[in-house]
């Protein structure tokens, strides 16, 4: 079955989970929404590792086992990030991407 | 595998018994006695450091994620040795009432960062790689967040974690072409296949604006002047001078390495970028108040230098970027130590406090002008034998105008780094800066820089030995 | 040990000596002990050397001294003289001597006035060593800084502005010598030996001509900037302006010779064939300059702007005849290094002095200083009868030997623009006659003059010692001019290995 | 060959007391550095006197003609192969005859200013300049070659500089001074080049070899040419400039009047006898190269001597200071010698108007130095200048009077004295020459006649002007050298100069030709008996007479406005017109380039600063097309 989705379908769709992480990145003001299109956007990069390892190189893992750690690490880094926005929210009261601009120039 | 294999990781192993350590004695330390992990945690790393020195077996772990060898060990003892001296230099601000609760945090973070790199740097593949970059990313961002109460330093870790977010999932994403065009993950077999395709051009852009980040290039710098703004003082120099040093060498190593084959195309690539990175870094220090801020973009400047050296795409270009970045570390080291003492003390942070510094603290304001000096490239000091090579490397490719413009761009910096000699020399103040003394770790902190200032350009056995290690990598 | 090494050890062992000082009186007493050794160090060299030849020693270079320092790069500590080197350290020697005497008065902050005024010195000594290319610049580079600290602290006027443009106009300078230098070293070996930055080395190959046509400006740029080259010799007003006197006489007596010492030494020595193509753009611009100072310093009302564009003038002449490109300009030219070193320090000094007493430099506000001054008006004149070109002073001889090695150039076009520049003589006389006439002659103009003092011991120290050297080669020129011309020899041999052929 | 080592000390005797005094004089009497003055230069003459005589009888082998003898020579800078400078003493005619010249007015002046400088402060200095002076003029007059003339012939123009400057407090000293070094200085860049052109043609400073007419001097003229003139034609006129500035001709002469700032002892041994005759002496010593190898510059030479002989001779007769007089008559007279050596030939017969020349550098020496220490003395009597201020004084100064008396007679050409046998030489070497010239030269004769006339009248008879305190004679150290300079003066017309001092060494006969000498001495006549009416009594003769040619006196009498043009030449074209302009580019064009790069990457230091916002999705989208682009360039443009 799988055999009858070409690799494309798998690539075009990452490729626009790509961009459309990256521009909610640019986006959103809400700092919990940036955090998510960094998770859009590494989720892609999951889908191609994935469906590399599938395709091309079958007799492997490594695009998995990559898979894997990528979506370990993102869990740890949206766990600083989301502790480092708490800490925005205490400071600021806010927690709008617009408002932290204190330091510029 | 056996035991003894397992040992060649040795400064990674050390390092997580150390943070464990803290952890433990943390734990088990009454509040008011927190200040002793400081002493315990001190003497610690600098058994690390010393044990880090040991020679060692080159070889490989983990079925070729992780390798080590005579040149990455040096790297590896390079960084040592700044976060030593870093160490030293953050115990005065450690001992202050607001840390006190929170002084192992600093250390644990601090060594779980230099873990990543150390992993980061003896990678042998991308997943090893990945892990370590992030290892070494995250607790910094964390870090950068140290002082709650400050809304600059939330801001600043806020800064730090989103933006490195944003740039390892780009880097990530190259990664995952790379993979999807060679095949592996392993640095060996990517370099035996990597052609010159365009979207193995797009992937190592990708991949190569990752690194951007980390090594705060231009355009990909802009987070790094609010972060180091931001992020306690301490946490700024070890962002500046181990993070990116940590960042210039694995770069150096993958494109030397794994990217080599793409060489013609990064070159061009590059000597875009290095020009840009240089002036616009020099510009923008040009009209800074704020040292850190200061510091931060002549930070941004001396990274376009290196590329310099990678530019060089030889043995002498690979030694110069390891010898320029060990005086770098040295030289910044030696800045950002008296900024720490100072801001530390007295809480002042911009250039016009510091004027008439020299009456009443000579001795910090002289090793200000030797570390400005070092970084600017003038001799008798390090810095001057650092920039001679890195421009010599570009020279010997034939990147002459490069050459040129690059000096052009030391002299622009040292037009901004004798403003700071100038506020401290030169300019009267009705009112400087009190006398103070440091304490001994600072001042140990200090002088160590001091000294490496001056002894890594006149001897230059160091040079001969990167060389000898370089040469060996690359033939 | 090789004597050389004492040329870098003795201001070293001085610099440590004052650190041990606490106050003026020890600290300069400390400085004028250093520099006199060093100075009778630089005298007993010139003995060392002329008995070595005498004694038929006929190596190009003598005291060859050579240790690796980065065998990698194959970058030497390496050093030596010949009669050129020799000369000029004897002047740098005679130069800071001097300089230490006229600062016996720095109240403010004296030791590191000292200390920064000897690592300068130290950067011109090891420059003039140097046969390394790369300690070469490591020294030029070391002696350029200083300046800044000693403007910047100790200068007056626009002090900051002064020393930042000085500085770094020097140092844009050496960013187009370090490419030079750079350029040279890649292609010093081109038939496989290791590169080098062995001047002696790189002599003897030829670096391909193209090569040249691309280094040669950078390098003889770099070298023309420190030699204030026209269009490049703006910091050099301002800059001596703002200096304090032992900084004025150093800068313009020793470091800007640096210039010219280099741009013979590295720039035409190493690339002769570009040399001789590109030489008439270059001649065009020191023509200029040498002009162009002339005629500026005849309307400036400040003494030490005078004498700034004087030294453009003067030093104009020295890369002028350094393009000559044959034997006796040459010569000329470093004689004139000499002799402009000397002369500008005493002038400086004495600028100094009388500054030091009647606190202004505008000639417009003094007048009939040589009644009250007599000393120092008598030195004055001296220093300017020798500036404007007077037989039995130093500069006549240069300027002389210029003239007549230039003129005998094969080429039109190098002979009517040596008349140009012999011009300047006559500008010359007209702004040296104008300050003498304004500033030490007619009735006093301000009542104050009238109980100045006149020089200290201290002051004539420093004065007679420059007097004596500018009048020893003025009338004893053939020893100095035999001691160039034996080390010019093979340099010029080189040169006209090459063939010339005329522009027009 | 006689050995002349020892003729080095006459030089080198004055250089000595000239260190000693400079260095020692302050501390010693001035009466000591006075008397060390004049008993040095006292041997020098001396020696001048036993080397002339040795050079001329002793040790000379009658009937071969005068060669030029290297009594000493060294090497002091070699400079190229073939061209190098030695200092040494040259022997010949010319030399020898301008050695006594030098050393016995220098020891005349010397005697004589130990009375005139009495009680000066600076006496030391006067003394040790004075000798200074001397050194420099002798070193220049024995010159082996024409490097070393050139380095002496600096010396004595600095020499002139300090001595003319002597009174550094007065404003009008200080700028006669200063005005007078830059114009020989601006003379001496003519010189230079000439000696750089001349060397480079030939290969040589020597003047024996120069000077050889079989040497490659006179070959290289037939060399290059440029503008219709060879180069050695060229070379020889730019020498000449030099000459001409240093001799004040026209139109470097402007600097001689102002030189009378000087104290009047100097002005007789520098602006009258000695220096300004260099420029004659000059031509002189290179004339067979002038003669035989560059006719066309001797042309030059004549005529500028002609016109600046006239235009002097004009001016003196309305000058009112009497120092100013002496001096335009100095450039009058230096012009008849010009004109002499312009027309003369070389050799023999032909070679009259150098003999000539010569002859009447020789007398013109004597009675010129005689006529300005007389001066000196009148005005030592009533301390001024100024000829208003004079009269009827042959009473109170007898002496001075008689003496200077005789030194108008010789002046004017009245045989028997010295002048008339030179002059009367002058003139027969024009008129076989150029006959216009030669006209010249007689309305000069009685000009010179007239005015040294109404100057004597002036002074000594005129007007009973009443004085403050009454005048009286110098003491005797002032009187003597009078008395000696006007037996020179008498009797100097006596020496065989057609004998001795020839172009090519060897002598040739003489006579007065009467056919022209008879009617210049009545020209003479005419202008003492005109000066005689006009001004023996005080009448109102001279001022009609000046009313009568009520332009051309006042043009003269502002010295035909060459000290205008000149102020307009410096002050307004090189002060105004170049050197404000280029210190003004300097530092607004120049350095402001400088200071414009600068504030350009201020500039561009400020206009970027918007990159850094502070808002963290600008910088994502930084990030973002920072890459994109890299990608667009590297993939798609490379």
């Amino acid at each position: 079955m799988i055999q009858n989705i070409p690799l494309s379908y798998f690539l075009v769709i990452s490729t626009m989970m790509f961009f459309i992480g990256i521009y909610g990145f640019l986006t959103r003001r809400n700092l919990i929404t940036m955090l998510m299109s960094v998770e859009l956007i590494l989720n892609s990069v999951n889908i191609n590792f994935v469906a590399f390892n599938r395709y091309l190189y079958p007799q492997q893992l490594q695009g998995h086992f990559f898979m894997l750690i990528v979506i370990a690490v993102a869990a740890a880094e949206a766990a600083v990030a989301i502790a480092i926005i708490i800490n925005i929210y205490r400071n600021f009261k806010s927690i709008d991407v617009e408002n932290v601009d204190e330091m510029k120039y | 595998m056996n035991f003894s294999d397992i040992l060649i990781m040795r400064h990674e192993l050390m390092l997580t018994v150390l943070a464990l350590v803290v952890l433990i004695i943390d734990l088990n330390l009454h509040n008011r006695d927190k200040h002793l992990i400081i002493p315990i945690t001190l003497a610690l790393f600098f058994i690390h450091t010393v044990v880090g020195f040991m020679p060692s077996q080159p070889g490989i772990l983990f079925g070729g994620m992780y390798r080590t060898n005579a040149l990455l060990l040096m790297m590896k003892n390079i960084l040592n040795v700044g976060v030593l001296i870093i160490l030293l230099q953050s115990v005065t601000w450690l001992k202050k009432e607001e840390n006190r609760e929170k002084i192992s945090e600093y250390f644990i973070l601090l060594f779980t960062t230099l873990i990543g790199m150390n992993f980061m740097i003896s990678s042998g593949d991308f997943l090893m790689f990945y892990l370590g970059l992030e290892l070494a990313t995250i607790p910094i961002a964390a870090l950068a967040a140290y002082t709650h109460h400050q809304t600059k330093s939330a801001e600043a870790g806020i800064k730090l974690i989103l933006s490195s977010a944003l740039s390892s999932g780009i880097l990530l994403f190259g990664i995952s072409l790379i993979y999807g065009a060679t095949g592996s993950i392993y640095f060996d077999s990517v370099m035996q296949h990597y052609a010159n395709t365009p979207m193995q051009v797009l992937a190592f852009i990708f991949f190569f604006t990752g690194m951007a980040f980390k090594l705060s290039l231009v355009p990909f710098h802009l987070w790094t002047a609010d972060v180091y703004e931001g992020a306690p003082i301490n946490v700024t120099s070890y962002l500046s001078v181990i993070s990116k040093g940590a960042a210039a060498f694995i770069l150096i190593i993958l494109m030397f390495t794994v990217f080599n084959t793409i060489a013609p195309i990064y070159n061009h690539m590059l000597y875009l970028i290095a020009v840009l990175t240089m002036t616009i870094g020099n510009l923008f220090a040009l009209r800074q108040k704020n040292m850190k801020r200061f510091l931060a973009f002549s930070s941004i400047a001396q990274a376009g230098f290196i590329l310099l050296g990678i530019l060089g795409g030889n043995t002498m270009g690979m030694t110069s970027v390891i010898y320029f970045v060990l005086v770098y570390i040295f030289s910044n080291l030696g800045a950002f130590g008296v900024v720490s003492a100072i801001s530390t003390v007295t809480g002042k942070e911009t250039m016009d406090d510091y004027d008439g510094l020299y009456s009443t603290n000579p001795k910090l304001s002289l090793l200000m002008m030797l570390s400005l000096f070092s970084l600017a490239g003038i001799p008798p000091v390090a810095g001057f034998f650092g920039k001679f090579f890195l421009f010599a490397s570009a020279a010997s490719a034939g990147y002459y105008w490069l050459v040129f413009i690059a000096v052009l761009n030391a002299t622009i910096s040292l037009y901004y780094y004798l403003l700071v000699v100038k506020a401290m020399f030169i300019n009267k103040n009705e009112k400087p800066l009190a006398y103070f003394k440091s304490d001994l770790a600072t001042r140990t902190g200090l002088v160590l820089s001091g000294l490496g200032i001056f002894v890594l350009g006149f001897w230059s056995q160091i040079y001969e030995i990167i060389n000898s290690l370089s040469f060996g990598i690359l033939h | 040990m090789n004597i050389l090494n004492f040329f870098i050890i003795i201001p070293l062992l001085t610099v440590g000596g004052i650190l041990l000082t606490k106050d003026l009186k020890q600290s300069r007493l400390v400085s004028a002990i250093g520099m006199g050794a060093q100075l009778i160090l630089a005298f007993v060299l010139v003995y060392l050397y002329l008995s070595e030849r005498s004694a038929g020693n006929t190596e190009p270079m003598l005291f060859m001294f050579d240790v690796v320092w980065f065998p990698s790069l194959n970058i030497h500590y390496a050093i030596g003289v010949d009669g050129i080197s020799v000369a000029m350290i004897a002047l740098t020697g005679l130069v800071v001597f001097a300089g230490i005497f006229a600062s016996w008065k720095m109240e403010y902050l004296p030791r590191e006035f000292f200390i920064s005024l000897i690592i300068l010195a130290t950067g011109v000594f090891g420059f003039f060593i140097s046969i390394d290319l790369f300690t070469m610049f490591l020294f030029y580079e070391l002696a350029v800084i200083p300046m800044y600290i000693l403007i910047g602290i100790w200068g007056s006027g626009p002090k900051e502005y002064s020393a930042m443009k000085l500085t770094l106009m020097l140092m844009a300078g050496s960013a187009l010598l370090l490419v030079g230098l750079l350029g040279i070293y890649f292609f010093s070996a081109p038939d496989g030996n290791p590169l080098t930055f062995n001047i002696m080395e790189i002599s003897k190959v030829v670096i391909p001509i193209e090569i040249q046509r691309f280094l040669f400006p950078f390098t003889f740029i770099g070298f023309g900037i420190l030699g204030a080259l026209f269009p490049f010799h703006t910091w050099s007003p301002d800059g001596h302006a703002s200096a304090p006197t032992a900084v004025s006489m150093l800068h313009a007596g020793v470091l800007m010779k640096l210039g010219g010492y280099g741009a013979f030494r590295v720039a035409i020595f190493l690339m002769p064939e570009a040399a001789h193509e590109q030489a008439w753009i270059f001649l065009i611009l020191t023509s200029i300059s040498v002009v162009y100072g002339a005629f500026s310093a005849i309307v400036q009302k400040d003494l030490k702007y005078i004498n700034a564009y004087s030294s453009v003038s003067h030093c104009g002449l020295v890369l002028f005849a350094v393009l000559m490109m044959n034997q006796t300009a040459m010569n000329g030219a470093i004689i004139q290094m000499i002799s402009h070193g000397l002369m500008t320090a005493l002038f400086f000094a004495l600028i100094g002095m009388i500054y030091g007493r009647t606190h202004t430099r505008m000639i417009n506000e003094m007048g009939g200083l040589m009644k009250v001054i007599p000393f120092l008006g008598v030195v004055y004149v001296i220093a300017g009868l020798a500036s404007l070109g007077l037989p039995g002073f130093s500069g006549f001889v240069a300027e002389m030997t210029i003239f007549v090695g230039a003129f005998q150039h094969v080429d039109v076009f190098h002979r009517v623009i040596t008349i140009i520049a012999a011009s300047s003589i006559v500008i010359t006389a007209v702004y040296i006659l104008r300050v003498v006439g304004i500033l030490l002659l007619g009735p006093i103009k301000n009542d104050h003059f009238l109980h100045l003092d006149d020089a200290k011991w201290y002051e004539r120290i420093s004065t007679i010692t420059l007097v004596l050297a500018i009048t020893a080669i003025g009338t004893a020129p053939w020893w100095l001019s035999n001691m160039i011309n034996y080390s010019l020899a093979p340099i010029v041999e080189r040169l006209s290995a090459i063939q010339i052929t005329g522009l027009f | 060959m006689a050995d002349y080592t020892y003729t080095i000390l006459i030089p080198l005797i004055p250089l000595f007391v000239f260190l000693f005094l400079g260095l020692l004089g302050h501390k010693m009497k001035p009466f000591v550095t006075g008397l060390i003055g004049s008993t040095g230069l006292g041997i020098s003459a001396i020696l001048s006197y036993a080397t002339a005589y040795r050079y001329f009888i002793g040790a000379h082998v009658a009937g071969t003609g005068y060669t030029s003898i290297k009594g000493f020579e060294v090497v002091w800078l070699h400079l190229t192969e073939k061209l190098t400078i030695h200092l040494g003493v040259l022997l010949d005619p010319i030399s020898v005859m301008m050695l006594v010249v030098v050393t016995t007015v220098s020891w005349m002046v010397h005697i004589y200013s130990i009375g005139y400088m009495k009680g000066d402060p600076g006496f030391y200095r006067f003394f040790s300049f004075l000798s200074l002076f001397s050194f420099s003029m002798l070193g220049l007059v024995l010159a082996t070659n024409i490097f070393q003339m050139y380095i002496f012939w600096e010396l004595v123009g600095v020499s002139s500089f300090l001595l003319i400057g002597y009174y550094y407090e007065k404003p009008s000293a200080v700028a006669a001074s200063k005005k007078a070094f830059i114009v020989t200085r601006f003379a001496d860049l003519g010189f230079l080049i000439g000696i750089l052109m001349l060397s480079f043609n030939t290969g040589t400073f020597d003047f024996q070899t120069l000077t050889d007419p079989h040497g490659p001097a006179i070959a290289s003229a037939g060399g290059a040419a440029f503008m219709g003139m060879s180069v050695l034609t060229w070379s020889l006129i730019f020498i000449f400039v030099g000459g001409a500035g240093k001799s004040a001709m026209f139109p470097f002469h402007i600097w001689l009047p102002d030189a009378m700032e000087g104290p009047t002892p100097v002005s007789a041994l520098i602006h009258a006898a000695t220096m300004v005759v260099a420029g004659v002496y000059l031509v002189a010593r290179l004339f067979p190269v002038y003669a035989l190898g560059a006719p066309d510059a001797l042309m030059v030479v004549a005529w500028v001597g002609g016109f600046s002989s006239i235009l002097a001779a004009v001016i003196a007769c309305t000058q009112t200071d009497i120092k100013r007089v002496l001096a335009f008559s100095t450039m009058s007279q230096i012009g008849y010698m010009m004109l002499a050596l312009g027309v003369s030939g070389y050799g023999g017969e032909e070679g009259l108007g150098f003999m000539a020349s010569n002859f009447h550098l020789f007398t013109h020496a004597m009675f010129k130095a005689l006529l300005f220490l007389g001066a000196g003395a009148v005005i030592h009597a009533v301390h001024s200048n100024e000829i208003s201020g004079m009269g009827n004084l042959r009473k109170h100064l007898p002496i001075t009077h008689i003496t200077f008396l005789i030194a108008c007679l010789t002046i004017a050409g009245i045989p028997p004295f010295s002048a008339f046998f030179s002059k009367d030489e002058i003139l027969v070497a024009a008129f076989h020459s150029n006959k216009l010239l030669f006209a010249i030269e007689y309305i000069v004769a009685g000009l010179t006649a007239f005015y040294m006339f109404r100057l004597y009248y002036g002074i000594f008879w005129g007007k009973n002007t009443h004085y403050h305190h009454t005048p009286h004679e110098a003491p005797k150290v002032m009187t003597i050298p009078l008395m000696v300079l006007a037996f020179g003066s008498v009797f100097a017309g006596f020496i065989p100069f057609h004998n001795l001092v020839t172009s090519d060494g060897k002598g040739f006969e003489s006579h007065i030709d009467w056919m022209i000498a008879g009617p210049s001495v009545l020209i003479g006549v005419l202008g003492i008996v005109i000066a005689t009416v006009m001004y023996k009594k005080e009448n109102a003769l001279p001022n009609k007479v000046a009313g009568t040619f009520k332009h051309l006196y006042k043009w003269a009498h502002h010295k035909f406005y060459w000290d205008e043009v000149y102020l307009f030449v410096t002050r307004k074209i090189i002060f105004r017109y170049i050197s404000e302009p280029i210190a003004w580019f300097d530092r607004h064009v120049v350095d402001g380039t400088m200071n414009g790069i600068a504030g350009i990457i201020q500039y561009a230091a400020y206009a970027i600063k918007g990159l850094q916002s502070g808002r963290l999705q600008q910088y994502a989208f930084v990030f973002v097309s920072g890459a994109v682009v890299l990608v667009l360039i590297f993939i798609y443009l490379v």
